[in-house]
């Protein structure tokens, strides 16, 4: 068979075996809607039940605070939209970054239409939101900041315990986006002063079409979805017992396998990056050196152009991404990369390889003799790098 | 995503490279957007007799480059700027309808080479 | 083993065997996400666009009119309100029924709070809508007419194809609410001329967690999830690949088998009516006595409560419900007993019994065994049953 | 959802029936919401020897009214009144907290037969 080598785990991951063997039952035998007072259905609502219980105990969050939905996108919609609508009256100011996800960016631009404010804090090249910029933005009027734990594309990781101090000081509700975190990031909601926290099931090893949002007691929202009394009145829809069962399981796998993973997982990752600087010229790492996602090497090569660089790739078996897999039918180069200040010119032509539990230090090398001839290759054939040669350059 | 026709013409681009004192050269797009095309043209007795190309961008802007010089090769100057972006897709199976404005960099790089060829002679006419 | 009988398929339903396997892959080897260009992600992309063809043949849809959703309730939920935002200009006035889900009515009273105005019609005493009431509401003002195809707790089957009909004449949007219709009854979005149709896959043998909306083309709505561009820009959030597969192989495999498995159906719950009618008297049947689903039988039983007789039947080994398992959570009787014109001491007594394909006919004879002596047990309790036998009832 | 206690007393819940010529009679609740109780009770020198009820209620209904009047069979009068819808819960190791409110019922309706008692008396008494 051809080598297949999956360097995109942020964008969505394999599940775990031993996920997807805790959910089959769930499907079958155990298949009871959990709102059913007969066995059947008090059997998923013990499962539903336990799932809710281990997934709070890993964000150190309360039973009662954790709410299944059907994607990190429904959280991330959910918590600005819903704290928005319920707290319109005390304020119409929100605060986020310019690099969130479009889950957040879009939703907050939805709601500038609507009548609120949103101030979308700039990242310093590095990607990180500086804390300090929160506090003085924050006024009277503002009701919600919602700053991502990690980013997608450049990993680069927020110092959120600090922007979580200042929010609970101003009592403002805090949202963090923390698809990409979880499985990485040790999480704790009350340490944090986290109010409110989205996380994708798929992004860990987990199944796809199941996310949860946490919200911590107290915290006035409305409901996205309404219908059936699901989730305690606050998210309607028969639940996917299936796939609770799968995010509950993933997450505490993830939380136990951490510090083993990311171990590993920074160590091929620094070797790739090392790598690649070493063996290809012009070349640019972007997001912060250190505080980043374990799995997350960025990187920008001049002259040429991100999507023949993955295509080129994956005709030698390498998944990889350029910007984030959500913005591929896009054609604007990565909102996020522009953010750190890259020239469009250079964010054209930026690679992600975001690795995983299943990779290996035999892929990590057979990467590192692939891809130099692939930019050489690429390199050859832009007119840019030949006026680089030529001794002037575009960028 | 692509046909493989794109595909093909991506992995082995034909007409890469440059013509040293090109009869024609036309370059568009910018780095900004993405995509760069550079044609340039040998032409003897108003044919096509050589023609290459660089290009920085996708694969759909690689593939219609090297497509589109493939289809002006030994075309009369004429014939070269009757070739669309259109006749360029349909020889490559088609194109995602994202990658539909890519398909317009070959064909304006090579209307651009024709009309600077055409500029060119005009100076040597009237030289 | 205890015997197990489940008569519970409205609330949900166990998965075929042949949608799980045609799921699994697409957890394990065929896992990438369908945004992403490299191989990974176009096998995952393929998988959902044959999937979404699937799915609109059956309903003889175009490909690109179908919208993979997080459940039904999503499905519900989007349609209006999306139809509601973007046509607001247009008018801001919705029609709908007095027994729709609540994952229509909540949403409907939602927009009520935000200036919209909603006419819920009254429907018969079988739980009809009647269509010359559907257009003589009809005004200027009026976008949307959203009547379900069949009722989830008495099962009649509405005439849509009369509805849309009119909505088409008129120039207003038709949506109808098919979760419980798919599998049992055959849709034509054409003939019908229906605009928008959800459907949740768990309740035709796929898996929970998935749903469907079509949209006609050229329906002006709004997104009701922003995020990533997937689903043509207009649902945002990772695909659920297993899941979009699942619904697609259970909707195929639903229709197909669908006249068969209706007369199957409909033998068994007559049986099932005309037996408790012989059995015990005092008992009701609700909804239409023809147009019904083929597997529901929707009783009320006088002098009892719901609510002990479903568990007296599950000691029994027996799973029914009372009224919809969605709202088994509320105190009140079911909103749409009530609409038919029970009184609340009959609708507290109803017991609704879903057959569906995996059930037997030895499965009608132990039932018909094991009520009576419920009933008896229950009434000979009830201080209702007292007072009936001593002359006067409350009833 | 419910207790295994609970599940007891619905299953074989004690003390249903009625008592010709009771010496207090209490009805609570109404059909519209779904329960209603009815207490029976024999009381001699102030102690309630026998009692029964009929229900028309949910599981959570009948449980509590089985142990409502376990809890007061043999008691005196003034114990009986004591008799909280908290103790009848605790009894039964708890109700769902939807369910809460039906063990309202079996407390209203000893505490109505007692009073319903307590009027005869005085009849009884000022006869
Ligand atoms: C940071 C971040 N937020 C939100 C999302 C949305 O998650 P999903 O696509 O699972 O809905 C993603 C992934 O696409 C993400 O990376
Ligand atoms: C008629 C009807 N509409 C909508 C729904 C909601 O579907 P789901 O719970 O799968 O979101 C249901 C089922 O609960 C239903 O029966």
């Amino acid at each position: 068979m051809k080598k297949r080598i999956y360097f995109d785990h942020a964008a969505t991951t394999a599940i775990n075996r031993e996920v997807l063997e805790a959910m089959l039952p769930y499907y079958s035998q155990e298949f009871g809607n959990p709102s059913s007072i007969h066995s059947y259905g008090q059997q998923a609502k013990k499962a539903v039940d336990q799932a809710r219980d281990k997934t709070a105990k890993v964000l150190n969050a309360g039973f009662d605070e954790i709410f299944f939905t059907g994607s990190g996108t429904e959280a991330d919609n959910w918590a600005i939209h819903g704290v928005a609508m319920a707290n319109k009256k005390k304020g119409n100011h929100i605060i986020t970054s310019a690099i969130e996800h479009h889950a957040v960016l879009y939703t907050c631009q939805r709601l500038e239409k609507a009548g609120f404010r949103v101030t979308y804090l700039p990242v310093d090249r590095y990607g990180l939101v500086d804390p300090k910029q929160v506090e003085s933005e924050i006024g009277p009027d503002t009701i919600l900041v919602s700053i991502m734990l990690a980013n997608n594309e450049i990993g680069t990781i927020q110092p959120i315990k600090e922007i979580g101090k200042i929010t609970k000081e101003k009592g403002v509700y805090l949202h963090t986006d923390a698809v990409q975190g979880v499985g990485s990031i040790a999480i704790d909601v009350c340490d944090m002063n986290i109010d409110l926290l989205s996380l994708s099931a798929h992004k860990f090893y987990g199944p796809k079409g199941i996310g949860a949002l946490y919200i911590r007691k107290g915290t006035k929202m409305t409901p996205l979805l309404y219908g059936g009394a699901q989730e305690r009145n606050r998210r309607a829809g028969t639940e996917n017992t299936p796939g609770i069962v799968g995010l509950a399981t993933a997450i505490e796998l993830a939380r136990s396998n951490m510090e083993e993973n990311n171990q590993r997982l920074i160590k091929m990752r620094d070797r790739l990056i090392d790598g690649v600087m070493t063996k290809i010229d012009n070349v640019v790492l972007n997001g912060h050196p250190e505080l980043r996602l374990p799995g997350n090497a960025n990187l920008s090569f001049e002259f040429i152009e991100g999507e023949s660089m993955l295509l080129s790739l994956d005709l030698k078996g390498i998944a990889a991404s350029s910007g984030s897999a959500c913005t591929s039918g896009s054609l604007d180069p990565s909102h996020v990369l522009l953010a750190i200040g890259l020239s469009h010119e250079i964010a054209h032509g930026s690679l992600r390889l975001s690795l995983g539990i299943d990779n290996t230090e035999e892929e990590i090398d057979y990467f590192l003799d692939t891809l130099p001839e692939i930019v050489a290759r690429l390199r050859e054939m832009s007119p840019l790098f030949l006026q680089k040669k030529g001794g002037y350059s575009y960028v | 995503m692509y046909s493989e026709k794109v595909m093909d013409h991506f992995i082995n681009p034909r007409n890469v490279g440059e013509i040293s004192e090109p009869d024609g050269v036309g370059e568009v797009g910018n780095a900004r957007c993405g995509d760069i095309m550079k044609v340039f043209l040998r032409i003897e007795d108003n044919v096509i007799v050589d023609v290459k190309f660089k290009t920085f961008g996708c694969a759909a802007a690689i593939a219609t480059s090297s497509m589109a010089t493939e289809l002006i090769k030994g075309k009369s100057v004429d014939e070269a700027l009757a070739v669309t972006n259109k006749s360029v897709t349909e020889a490559l199976d088609g194109l995602p309808p994202v990658k539909l404005h890519c398909s317009v960099l070959a064909e304006e790089a090579i209307q651009k080479a024709i009309e600077d060829f055409k500029e060119k002679q005009e100076t040597k006419v009237g030289a």
